[in-house]
């Protein structure tokens, strides 16, 4: 699974993507955000609050509920903030 | 057309390239969305995209558009990179036989770019660098349009 | 900035001046109006306009979109005389720090040209001259603003 | 007076502007109109229907009832139709 990352949660965790091969029960965005939490101490507070984070599944916005697998491109950042001010 | 660059362009290439030898165009409807600086106190501001992803959101929010409004041409142009005060950002024109479609669509456009497309802005100021968050006004202005549909 | 002319403008040049040396502006939203052809079967048409009121409106119309937004510029270029289509006839640009402004400004604008200056058309078709009523849709368009006020 | 007349009543009158000294009884833009229209024939036939016909005087939009003076500036023209269809 390749996994891509964006502004401050990429501060955070140090790279802009990784490939992972997480476990089989790791099925869905929400259980992937649960289960990279626990790689590293840049992850877990990049991940602290899934609030605050979106995801996209082969480039299209997933929720959490939709499922993830092992082929995906999944990228997680902060909801988007477009062109500036105007 | 759709393009997401580092390079500057030129807004007036760009809307000439829009009416290039037609005669069924009425109005061509448009806006440039600038750095702005001084008064906030922004130095420079950097902003990442999600290459790829970004082109396909655009992509599909012209589509939007035109399923909306009967339009003839579409040119969106959105600038990534590090950019300072007074340097353009994003060119959106649209051209249609007539004016109010013109106007809706380009505004429909503007906003979902500002508030659907996967940009991130990193804003240095006086205090240092730090990344804007989602503003609650924008979040409104996509949720005007999304009542319409 | 308003201008009644009967030669050509450039655009680009004009949306340049509105801008140069500001780092005040977030947002330029434009409308370029122009002559439609091929499908209506017009080859010309001429605008007639009431010098000195003409000028005399526009600038009435640009306090009263300042007294409405924020707005940091206004340019206005209006073409009379004989216009081919495809040739540009009017350009409207609102300069603001935000975008909802300008778009607001700018649309509001150009109703107003479309439906309160003094302009009258001439249009050459494949059965001769002749001079163009006021439409019903403009008509609505004016009211809508009206009512907002 | 000064008289200015556009479009289609400029081609119906003849002529694009003209002094003229209405009788003291004509005070009013509606008086006006119908004073002129017993000018011509192409007087009578530019203002044969009002209603199809706007004013200004001293070049703001004026109706009907507006008082008119020797030393105004009067125009008559149809309602106006701006740049071409956008």
């Amino acid at each position: 699974m390749k996994l891509l990352y964006f502004a401050w949660l990429r501060s955070r965790i140090g790279v802009a993507e990784e490939e992972v091969a997480p476990p089989a029960e790791v099925a869905t965005v929400a259980q992937l955000i649960a289960w990279l939490a626990t790689r590293s101490p840049g992850h877990a507070a990049a991940f602290a609050n899934p609030k605050l984070i979106r995801a996209a599944v082969n480039q299209d916005y997933a929720d959490v509920g939709h499922a993830v697998r092992a082929s995906d491109e999944v990228a997680f950042f902060p909801p988007v903030t477009g062109g500036r001010g105007p | 057309m759709i393009r997401v660059q580092r390079e500057d362009f030129d807004p007036a290439a760009e809307l000439a390239k829009l009416a290039a030898g037609r005669t069924d165009i009425g109005g061509i409807a448009s806006f440039v969305g600038l750095v702005r600086g001084a008064a906030d106190g922004v130095r420079a501001m950097t902003l990442e995209h999600y290459p790829g992803m970004t082109e396909r959101q655009l992509a599909a929010i012209e589509v939007e558009a035109r399923r909306r409004w009967p339009l003839l041409e579409v040119a969106i142009v959105h600038r990534h990179g590090r950019l300072l005060p007074g340097e353009r950002i994003v060119l959106v024109a649209v051209a249609a036989a007539h004016r109010g479609e013109a106007f809706a669509a380009c505004e429909f456009l503007t906003d979902w770019l500002k508030t659907q497309a996967p940009f991130w802005k990193l804003e240095e100021g006086a205090d240092g660098a730090h990344w804007i968050e989602a503003r609650a006004a924008d979040e409104g202005r996509a949720g005007r349009w999304a009542k319409r549909s």
